[in-house]
């Protein structure tokens, strides 16, 4: 039987989950003309820039110092001339403070002092070499890797688990990674676990990506404590939470840490930073991600960070029809962006493009009590009740309810039939109610 | 009437559903109405109820039988039929206010409301109405009680599910009250030819 | 370029009320169409009329009470079919009209329209119908026509009334009581047709197996306790109609399914009291109705464990 | 303490109009319910209620300064349940019919919130006369409620108004007019049309003002 949590839904099942016209399109490499270079992708405190205006940075080159306890430093992507410091609207609530590059086209690399192979090199030294690699979780958190890696005292994590779900519509970013590269992919996974001194590592593929499921078992034959486990197709089946559930059927307590399940989970994408970091000291420049939509050639990219949607789209042929909305991410979590001048950062697994029809927005109806919500939502709440109560303003009772626990997954709204906006109602409910503190 | 199971059985049907309090023989409507917007107070009231109208049944027709009839003044029934109920709750009041001091927390607010609820007053005299004896009496007041009970918390359960809806204005408290009770009491007839008495 | 802003999920299910109320709607044509060819146009009118009063209702009032007028979400179709499918094909033309005007009034668009109605529209038009008028509601005819070969005889034009199949379900062949050839009303004689609407609701996830399964099984094995016959007591009576189409009312029904198993055993055990005491001839109507309302109640005691809480003791 | 200067009149008026004790109050909703199966009931009811109001205001009122304070809701109740006792016996000896169909309703006028809620709001403050004109303006409104109520309901579930047919013989009635829901129904509708007039008509004279 094929693992999974339970409740959840099948989103787009009718159009592959969006997935179609990516599917096994070889990665292509894209290197822009200028990088636009965020200093606060990362969950923590922005890292602060150490480049004026004018500066030459080589590739790979560190631009900007962490700061604070989970900080992480931010590289040069391409190798080039600092043509300035921005403050520019990026996916965040509030503008963010920016480096622009103008690339020379040398790709010409820093010094890199590598540990060497992923079984020799020295165990302790691990997670400071993927700080100082500026990694960050590449599924959509952006959490700081190395954070993660370490173990909080008096807790114990028996199983890292890397998540090759890619359960999100439209993304196939990280099935290309498992297809093209599984031994980096595995070679992470193993540097990760060496790090934590842990002896299980789980690989665990959605179903529908069996051709990743075998060249993986492949790349992993031999290698010590690697399994590969595959999911039943489901949304959101890479929800952190929902992994865990799946594979060890224990449950993250509320308000905890994957570390009080026993288990650390890592993107795929992450695990292959994770390898080049390791065995040859290349920090996090450029990552993959899926640009498809209503695009001329939709593509799986490779783009270095900071590059701009504009950049990818046109790369990916230029829009194929007049776009009404465009979203970073997949369509049941991607955050809608206000212009293609919005740069790449570390977490985008996409850019989907959809045209004005589709971009049009349902007129909520009233809500015919079908369960529809209930049965979907993957952490049992019952959306329906929590709706009302949002509604009525009655947060206390909403948290009672349990509101905090909703990990804003959208599967209550896809499936709504009343169209209400059920995931955004919770999710500035859980704002306010942490505001406030009620 | 005989005590066997079946009688039994079936007065309690009778009681609780064909006959219902509320739904049939509109008695208690006033705290049905009042009382209601919330399960947990419905529930309280109609606990508190149930305790009040078993003890009056009993002590109604110790009065009626036992003083009231032996001394020929049959008519003062209604007198003091009503005051031994208002002397009932004062007592029970300050019984449970010493005794049972959480309990008292829980039902204290509703008991002087009791009272003037018609369901006790209405029960005591249909006990003698029907000459009952004293255990059939009590039986009755305690079964009409838990019909009481299972209006007021059936209702509560529909009105905070209403709590969100969109009622026009004119119908908002009393009125969709007053329909819900009636829509309710529809599918009560269901209950007709049940406990066959 | 425009580029709208708006939170995800940026694609939803295709499924919206419309369309699910159009699923109820096919999904009620093979029954529709039984009922019509088995009782003759008369029935076909009363249909009519319940559809017709049904939506007109609702549109003068949500014009009246200046609510944006939702009929195009067919649910008041819905409701007026479903009530005309419940009462007899001799029903005088103002018993559906009054019929669907009470059940889109009084019971759905007084408390606040579509999704808050606490009890079943349809189902307690019909309580109350029946209540109000019980020699039109449960004296029902024999079917002018037969489906299939049988040796039952058709009532023919100068009908006399029959009693109702439920009260000697021992009379009929189990032929007849799939088919259809029983007096009933006009939606709930032919089974087959009914079971092809909810194999239809079934395959386009309309309805789940939940209710209906509990509540019939519930009926079935109470028969056979009491030593009565339980294929032909699922067959007679508006038991299948009710428990495949009205106890599955969303709305009126509860969220989870644990609730929604409660709710059609609760179900199942009131129709069989009340067939058992004869009160009625049929208890389906009102079994639904307590049970709607039993639900909010239901809701509010069945909960599901939240991930990663711990059970609270109550 | 009501004004002075109110005037019998308009505290009798203001029984039966702004404060009618059904309508606007909302009080006594059980013999409401039970004594409006009829026109001809809901008359009786509402006269036995007002002979009831109009006696024990009047007494009430004379004893206000008399009753220690402690014991005053016992006091009324039995001054109440007095005037209940002798209205019982007087329908009982001549009007039997009436007494058979309200039967359990007559005693229980003395529960009638409508009856301690005026003794208490009012009879206890005011003087004789003005308890008369509030028991009298009270009493009458609530008959006349019952009365509108005991009409629609007959009319509905009999076709007749105080007995007489209005319909022709083809028309059917609809038996759960008369029936217990329907008195929970009728009522509730009344209500929320009453009060959707007086919204409506105290929006406009907001409007004029």
């Amino acid at each position: 039987m094929k693992l999974s949590f339970k409740g959840g839904i099948h989103p787009l099942k009718e159009l592959h989950e969006g997935k179609h016209s990516t599917q096994n399109k070889p990665i292509r490499e894209l290197i822009p003309e200028k990088v636009c270079i965020q200093m606060d992708m990362h969950i923590g405190a922005p890292s602060e820039p150490i480049v004026k205006k004018g500066d030459r940075v080589l590739l790979g080159q560190v631009i900007a110092n962490p700061v604070g306890g989970i900080g992480i430093p931010v590289h040069a992507s391409v190798s080039g001339e600092v043509t300035g410091l921005v403050t520019r609207q990026q996916l965040g609530k509030k503008p963010s403070m920016c480096v622009e590059i103008t690339n020379d086209g040398l790709d010409e690399w820093a010094e890199l002092s590598p540990l060497g192979e992923v079984e020799s090199a020295p165990a302790d030294k691990i997670i400071a070499q993927v700080k100082a690699a500026g990694i960050c979780g590449m599924g959509g958190a952006c959490f700081p890797t190395h954070i993660k890696m370490t173990v909080p005292e008096g807790k114990k994590v028996d199983t890292v688990i890397l998540n090759g779900a890619e359960c999100e519509t439209f993304l196939t970013a990280d099935h290309q990674l498992m297809l093209e590269q599984p031994g980096k992919i595995v070679d992470g996974l193993r540097a990760i676990m060496r790090a934590m001194k842990v002896a299980t590592g789980i690989i665990a593929i959605e179903d529908n990506k069996m051709d990743a499921v075998k060249a993986i078992t492949e790349a992993a034959k031999g290698r010590e404590g690697v399994q590969v486990a595959v999911l039943k197709t489901k949304y959101p089946q890479g929800g952190e939470k929902q992994l865990i559930e799946a594979i060890t059927k224990r449950q993250v307590p509320s308000g905890g840490l994957p570390s009080d399940a026993g288990c650390a989970v890592f993107n795929v994408g992450t695990a292959a930073a994770i390898a080049d970091a390791v065995t040859k000291d290349q920090p996090l420049i450029s990552r993959v991600t899926t640009v498809t939509g209503s695009v001329k050639e939709p593509s799986n990219l490779r783009v270095r960070i900071g590059t701009s949607f504009q950049d990818a789209i046109d790369f990916a042929g230029g829009f194929s029809e007049e776009p009404g909305k465009i979203f970073a991410g997949g369509s049941m979590t991607g955050i809608a962006i206000p212009d293609t001048s919005v740069n790449l950062s570390k977490a985008n697994n996409g850019i989907v493009v959809q045209n004005l029809k589709e971009a049009k927005v349902a007129e909520p109806t009233p809500c015919i009590r079908c369960a529809r919500c209930i049965q979907a939502c993957p952490v049992k709440l019952n959306p329906q009740r929590l709706k009302e109560l949002c509604d009525m303003a009655d947060l206390a009772e909403a948290k009672k309810k349990h509101v905090m626990e909703c990990i804003v997954c959208g599967a209550c709204s896809y499936v709504c039939p009343a169209k209400l906006e059920l995931s955004p109602t919770f999710k500035e409910a859980k704002e306010k109610i942490t505001a406030r503190r009620i | 009437m005989e005590l066997s199971l079946t009688n039994f059985l079936l007065f309690m049907v009778n009681c609780i559903l064909t006959n219902n309090f509320i739904f049939s023989r509109y008695l208690g409507c006033c705290p049905f109405l009042g009382v209601s917007s919330k399960v947990e107070t419905a529930a309280g009231m109609g606990i508190a109820v149930t305790f009040v109208m078993a003890l009056a049944s009993l002590f109604t027709y110790s009065v009626y039988n036992y003083i009231l009839v032996p001394l020929g003044i049959e008519y003062l029934i209604t007198i003091s039929f009503i005051l031994v109920i208002a002397a009932l709750v004062q007592f029970v009041e300050m019984f449970m206010k010493k005794s049972l001091p959480a309990l008292y927390n829980a039902l204290g607010i509703y008991l002087p409301l009791i009272t003037t609820n018609c369901a006790v007053l209405g029960v005591t005299l249909l006990n003698i109405d029907n000459k009952y004896d004293m255990l059939w009496s009590v039986l009755n007041g305690t079964f009409g009680a838990l019909g009481f009970l299972l209006a007021i918390v059936l209702m509560a359960g529909v009105r905070e599910r209403l709590e969100s809806s969109n009622i026009p204005k004119a119908f908002k408290g009393f009125p969709i009250s007053l329909v819900i009770a009636g829509l309710m009491s529809v599918a009560f007839l269901g209950f007709a030819g049940l406990g066959g008495m | 370029m425009k580029l709208r802003l708006s939170t995800g999920p940026h694609y939803l299910s295709r499924e919206n009320t419309q369309t699910l109320m159009l699923d109820v709607l096919i999904a009620l044509v093979p029954t529709t169409a039984a009922g019509i060819y088995l009782f003759g146009t008369q029935a076909a009118w009363v249909l009519a009329v319940a559809v017709a009063s049904a939506v007109v209702c609702e549109f003068l009032f949500q014009k009246l009470a200046k609510r944006p007028v939702r009929i195009m979400d067919l649910s008041a179709v819905v409701t007026g079919l479903i009530l005309g499918l419940n009462l007899p094909s001799d029903a005088p033309l103002w018993l559906p009209a009054i019929g669907s005007a009470i059940a889109v009034l009084l019971v759905k668009e007084l408390f606040g329209g579509l999704g808050h109605n606490f009890m079943n529209p349809a189902m307690l038009a019909r309580g109350i119908l029946l209540a109000s008028w019980p020699a039109r509601m449960s004296v029902y005819l024999m079917p002018a026509r037969v489906l299939g070969t049988t040796n039952v005889v058709p009532a023919g034009a100068d009908a006399v009334s029959a009693a109702t199949a439920l009260i000697r379900p021992q009379g009929y062949e189990v032929y007849d009581l799939l088919l259809g050839n029983i007096p009933g009303t006009i939606g709930e004689v032919c089974k087959i047709a009914i079971l092809i609407g909810f194999l239809y609701m079934l395959f386009v996830g309309t309805v789940t197996w939940h209710i209906p399964v509990v509540f019939v099984g519930t009926v079935a094995v109470f028969t056979w306790l009491i030593g009565g016959d339980p294929l032909k007591a699922v067959l007679s009576g508006g038991l299948l109609f009710g428990a495949i189409f009205m106890a599955t009312d969303y709305v009126t029904n509860p969220m989870l399914k644990v609730g929604q198993i409660i709710f059609a055993l609760g179900c199942g055990i009131l129709v069989s009291v009340i067939r058992l005491t004869r009160a009625y001839p049929e208890g389906v109507t009102y079994a639904i109705l307590l049970m709607n309302i039993l639900t909010p109640l239901i809701d509010r005691l069945t909960t599901r464990k939240v991930y990663g809480t711990v059970k609270k003791h109550a | 303490m009501p004004d002075k200067k109110v005037t019998m009149r308009g505290v009798f008026v203001n029984g039966i109009l702004n404060e009618n004790p059904i309508f606007r109050l909302v009080l006594g909703v059980c013999p409401t319910l039970a004594a409006t199966t009829s026109a001809t009931n809901g008359l009786g009811m509402g006269l036995a209620a007002t002979f009831v109001l109009l006696g024990s205001n009047m007494v009430i009122s004379m004893l206000r300064n008399l009753i220690p304070d402690k014991v005053r809701i016992p006091a009324f109740i039995v001054v109440i349940s007095t005037f209940v006792t002798i209205v019982q016996m007087l329908i009982q000896a001549f009007v039997p019919s009436l007494y058979e169909s309200l039967g359990l309703f007559i005693p229980l006028i003395v529960v009638n919130c409508i009856i301690l809620a005026r003794a208490e709001a009012f009879a206890a403050k005011n003087s004789v006369m003005h308890s008369a004109a509030d028991g009298l303006g009270m009493g009458l409104g609530f008959t006349a409620a019952l009365i509108l109520l005991g009409s629609i309901r007959e009319l509905l579930g009999n076709g007749t108004i105080f007995e007489n047919a209005v319909f022709g013989a083809n028309f059917e009635p609809m038996l759960l007019a008369v029936m217990a829901p329907g008195g929970f129904i009728v009522f509730g509708l009344v209500l929320g049309i009453i009060n959707a007039v007086v919204n409506r008509v105290s929006a406009k004279k907001g409007a004029q003002a």
